[in-house]
């Protein structure tokens, strides 16, 4: 049911799409026949997979990253007052500067390297994800912490039973703009200095101003995404939600 | 031409890049008034980078600007009518450190080498193809290339974490300033596969709808660009107002890129120009296939203006 | 020392001493709210205690207290290091996202998470509810959970605040029969927060009856005559008795 | 106090940077004086007041845009179930497409104007409101909406007391992160097709390898955040949070 | 027509019908539960109803149902449509974000926001408390703020779900004389869930005893003794009566 929805939905943006280029210039908006023409192209040479392939691991692995780090960060935030007074400045800094300049530094402090792409990427995403689970962790329910100090629960109980839950909302959208945000910075990361990757190939198609690989990659990109959310994130979300 | 003389001169757009050598091009042509002289008026249209440019261009924001024979020849074969003015000979040159042992391609054999625009930047396939056929080397496997932004890779090979690096001519130029030096240049790179002459891979790229419409007012941006390009090449005077564009902090990058761009005006035929750049473009198409070049493996007819000074 | 002697001298002691000389409330950008004034509750092994005081006095606030919850008052607390204290709150506070046996076993030591809670549930009447969330229960029903979780727990002191509310006479006869059933079975002691007199005479072996905001000690009144003679008279008694002495804490009837 | 606090972690975090800065070439990392010897001048010559100016324009209107719209959109798709399974899926392509993408389409569409430049921020930005926003207005308080339907409470009551309150941390993690997605997409945004603000500044630095001019907009511009941080959003969260 | 036949036809018609056949919750992933089964409410205008059933009966459901909060049940509502209802839910349900007195001032109506309350807000004993946000009352003032709300709209028909607990019997006995003072001067109807007998056979006019889950009417008993004559003894006799029918229902003394 929901992935009959899920279906129709994306077909009817296929078909919106389809009439839209019929009436504009391909080369601005090309068909979805034409992309799909590059992606089998692409495909069959098989830098699409080694593309996505390399970029999904780079997502993965800063994603992880960022989101451990993140959460725990914010977490700390939310609950002391103290550590968020000394640590709510260089967090917004961090926040606040540009992809940029945190991959550019990266680069240079840690070589053109694999190491300090992901961590580029990581270091990237991190304060955002923190900036959300702390407002997650400030709204915690009064009543349950006393009541789990009241039974002493110890520290696995309580993260298991008492904080996690209350945060997953937080955490599912802090994940959800997370990994779209891990993404797109990868890009950025790649573009400067990695020699492969979806980042790399954009950029690349983009030089050529190849509309038709632009759209391509990202829609197989999405596409994965897509699959990751459907098998990944939405089973997590429901079982989390179950009670409600 | 005269008829248009009397009238508004007709406005030319053209992208300008913050350290493109056209904003240098059209600051001569603004402070010597050559555009007026020719009929129309310059209008410089500043883009952040070459990447804007071309959205610019292909969204008819600007009339024309400089790219490169690859990109205007792929258009071509696309579909759009582009044609393509020789605009410098200019290129990009693989860089050692002043003091390093390093002498020839053949040596590169396991040395970290930056590489910038990507794996299939033309100047590395050609350099590829070069150490192949003349060296027997395969510099994918035998070097250690690390792809990167040029500003990443100049700085890493300052600071020596790069051994040499094949890098745009700008950063050449100011490189070469402090003290580094070529070890071989793209034209150097470019004799191995029977080219002639120095070829101008960079040209202004108009429509050529723009052509049959305003001709008098793109040939006369043509006559202005080329005497813009003399009033430079004839002495220190005109540069006055291009020197604040050009952000050399010192007098040695001054003179370097002065000098990288004057060796690059082109002052061949177009005919000549077109047979080299056919020859190069069938290396290139075969290196790189499709990826590079797109549908095309042979430079599409017309592509090459010939209403130029030089046609 | 025989055993009945030892066991004697621990009835006497008492498991938890709390003396608060002033809790104050000190909202932001409001009045201070002083909730409690020299209040002694101490409580011995195996006694039942009932705290009886006028709504918003600052019964609720002393157990926080007591219960080592809230830290910032002038006073002190001392309890025997050992001893396991069974909460029940003014609301059920189960956790939403936990099933009722879930919310009953976190409660446990990681131990004694696996115990049989067959008896525990039947008492209760829980049983067909083990597998369900709180969302799907009653009000009524989301306490009796909130007592299992406190007796699971074998306290050995049960704190309660207004148990019993919510639910019918039959309901909470047979709670108050499976809560002091289990209690004196132990030999725990049980501290309750009631508003209900007659259930405080029919089960307390001592009342401390509080006064207004800021709740006080107004008297600490035991109750010697043995549960099983405490019929209806003499609790009518009692509580006109009560009444009188004390009449800014216990009601007429 | 809090102001105090602030003050003296950008200090410490000041010093760091100045010891760090000792030790390395100053060439990768500029030592304080520097970057402000930098600002200095780039300020003299005006340029600086003027990109930050343009800039934060920019940030602004396609903050506002996306702000609106994409909390609009989240809530719907958060109390909806029928909205959510028919809008999920382009969400999530939309969440996902690059930046890169998304601006290049905006500026071939729409031609390389300012309004192409906002939509085109907004467009990237939107998606992310949207996800937290959703995971917001699917928790709301069952509890009390029976309250407020209960009271007829009317459509401007329900969401002034009622809606928003219960948003509202999840409104502030969406405008926390979302202030500086947006503006480091506007960066993006700048590079490809405006001829000014500190996006073109700072590419035009990049090609320079200016690090301090980089590491110096960039500070500029956190500056520029964390004074709106700490004179809009701080004090609106705390207004929103006196019951706790 | 008199006004006294009119106030008579008034007072006779019902104000509010609910049939509910059949109300079963059907939570995903596990067994249904029928919660209410075949049972007719019917309110008069200005009598005094009040529900009673076991704890888990389905008297809460049943309310919502009444007041049109919950649509997915068998059977038919029907109110008359002017008809303003004043709810006091079995917890307090506040806005913990606005203030007592924004509380009760957002539940009326937008013309009438800006009526006076300190006679209500003094009564209930809340004067000293209307600045304050809901955390720091305790639970029996909340119990108090949410009873303001429903009073302050003046209503039809005023419909509580067990609103005395958790109150010592003193500010019980006020609570419900300003309660049942402001709803009689008004003829307004109240119809109360409670689990208190006594308190039932005080106030009622009309008792409905519900059986056990799913509820269902177990009997409708009109009570004609008028209030003022209805005295301990009468009390007890009622009560007795009532445990010796109803045993399922009401719970001997
Ligand atoms: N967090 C708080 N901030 C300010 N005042 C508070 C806070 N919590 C409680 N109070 C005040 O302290 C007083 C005592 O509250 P408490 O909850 O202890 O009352 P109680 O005796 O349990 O009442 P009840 O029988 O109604 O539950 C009340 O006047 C209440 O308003
Ligand atoms: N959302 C729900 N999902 C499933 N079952 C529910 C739900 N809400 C209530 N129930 C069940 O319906 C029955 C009636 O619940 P209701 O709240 O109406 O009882 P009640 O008579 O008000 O009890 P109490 O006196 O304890 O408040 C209970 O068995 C309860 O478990
Ligand atoms: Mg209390
Ligand atoms: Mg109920």
């Amino acid at each position: 049911m929901a992935l009959l929805a899920r279906l129709g939905s994306a077909l009817l943006l296929l078909a919106a799409w389809w009439l839209a280029s019929r009436s504009v210039d391909p080369r601005t908006l090309p068909s979805p026949e034409a992309v799909a023409a590059f992606l089998v192209r692409e495909a069959a040479s098989g830098d699409l997979l080694r593309n996505i392939g390399v970029t999904l691991w780079r997502v993965a692995a800063s994603f992880c990253l960022a989101m451990a780090t993140g959460a725990a960060l914010g977490i700390a935030l939310g609950r002391s007052r103290a550590a968020d007074r000394l640590l709510d400045t260089p967090l917004l800094v961090l926040l606040n500067t540009p992809a940029l300049v945190i991959t550019v530094l990266a680069y240079i402090w840690l070589g053109l390297t694999e190491t300090a792409a992901i961590l580029a990427v990581a270091l990237n995403k991190m304060p955002n994800v923190a900036v959300i689970l702390r407002e997650g962790a400030r709204g915690l329910d009064p009543g349950l912490e006393e009541m789990a100090q009241a039974y002493r629960y110890d520290r696995r109980t309580w993260i298991r039973h008492v904080l996690i839950p209350q945060l997953e909302p937080f955490a599912v959208a802090a994940a959800r703009s997370g990994v779209s945000l891990a993404w797109k910075i990868v890009l950025v990361v790649e573009l400067l200095g990695r020699p492969n990757g979806v980042g790399y190939a954009i950029s690349y198609y983009f030089q050529l101003f190849d509309v038709a690989a632009l759209i391509g990659y990202s829609l197989v990109f999405s596409a994965v995404m897509l699959a990751v959310d459907a098998v990944l994130l939405q089973p997590l979300d429901a079982r989390a939600r179950r009670w409600r | 031409a005269g008829a248009q003389q009397a009238s508004a001169p007709a406005p030319l757009k053209v992208g300008l890049l913050p350290f493109g050598t056209v904003s240098w091009e059209a600051a001569v042509i603004k402070a010597e008034g050559i555009d007026a002289a020719e009929g129309l008026s310059l209008e410089g249209v500043r883009l952040a980078g070459s990447d804007a440019a071309r959205i610019a261009f292909q969204g008819g924001q600007v009339d024309t600007i400089v790219s490169d024979l690859l990109w205007a020849a792929r258009l071509r074969a696309e579909g759009r009518a582009v044609k393509f003015l020789p605009y410098s000979s200019t290129e990009g040159a693989l860089m050692v450190p002043g003091g390093s042992s390093l002498t020839s391609v053949a040596g590169l054999a396991g040395k970290r080498l930056g590489v910038a625009g990507g794996p299939l930047d033309k100047n590395w396939l050609l350099l590829r193809a070069r150490a192949r056929e003349k060296d027997g080397l395969d510099l994918e496997r035998a070097a250690q290339p690390v792809f990167g932004a040029p500003p990443l890779l100049m700085r890493k090979l300052e600071s020596g974490e790069l051994d040499a690096a094949l890098l745009y001519w700008t950063f050449c130029a100011r490189l070469e300033a402090r003290g580094f030096r070529r070890l071989i240049g793209a034209d150097g790179i470019a004799e191995a596969f029977g080219v002639e002459g120095p070829i101008a891979l960079l040209g202004y790229v108009f429509d050529e709808a723009l052509l049959q419409r305003e001709p008098h007012t793109v040939a006369g941006f043509a006559r202005a660009s080329a005497r813009a390009k003399q009033a430079l090449a004839a002495g220190e005077a005109a540069w006055a107002p291009v020197r604040p564009l050009m952000a050399a902090e010192d007098e040695a990058t001054y003179a370097t890129l002065k000098r990288a761009f004057l060796d690059g005006i082109p002052r061949r035929t177009a005919a000549s120009e077109r047979s080299d750049a056919e020859r190069l473009y069938a290396v290139l198409a075969r290196l790189g296939g499709e990826r590079l070049v797109g549908a095309a493996a042979t430079l599409p007819e017309g592509l090459y203006w010939d209403g130029g000074p030089n046609g | 020392m025989p055993a009945g002697a030892e066991f004697r001298r621990a009835a006497a002691d008492p498991i938890l001493t709390l003396t608060v000389r002033r809790k104050v409330y000190r909202p932001e950008r409001s009045e201070p709210v002083e909730a409690v004034r020299d209040l002694v509750v101490s409580v011995r092994g195996g006694e039942t205690l009932c705290l009886i005081g006028p709504s918003g006095a600052g019964k609720t606030t002393t157990l926080r207290i007591l219960l080592g919850l809230d830290r910032d008052y002038e006073g002190s607390l001392t309890t025997r290091p050992d001893l396991r204290i069974g909460m029940v709150f003014q609301e059920p506070r189960l956790l939403p996202w936990r099933t009722v046996e879930e919310n009953v076993r976190l409660s446990l030591p990681r131990p004694e998470r696996r115990q049989s809670l067959d008896a525990l549930f039947d008492e209760l009447g829980l049983s067909a509810w083990r597998d369900r969330y709180p969302r799907a229960l009653s009000l009524g029903m989301a306490r009796r959970v909130a007592l299992a979780r406190a007796l699971a727990l074998a306290p050995g002191l049960l704190v309660l605040d207004e148990p019993f509310v919510s639910l019918d006479d039959a309901a909470a006869a047979s709670l108050r029969a499976a809560v002091f059933g289990s209690a004196g079975s132990r030999g725990a002691a049980v501290l309750m927060v009631t508003h209900n007199v007659p259930e405080a005479l029919a089960v307390a072996d001592r009342l401390l009856l509080l006064s207004g905001r800021p709740a006080s000690l107004v008297a600490d009144v035991p109750l010697r005559t043995p549960k099983l003679d405490r019929g209806r008279d003499w609790g009518e008694a009692m509580r006109r008795d009560l009444a009188a002495k004390y009449p800014g804490t216990v009601a007429g009837a």
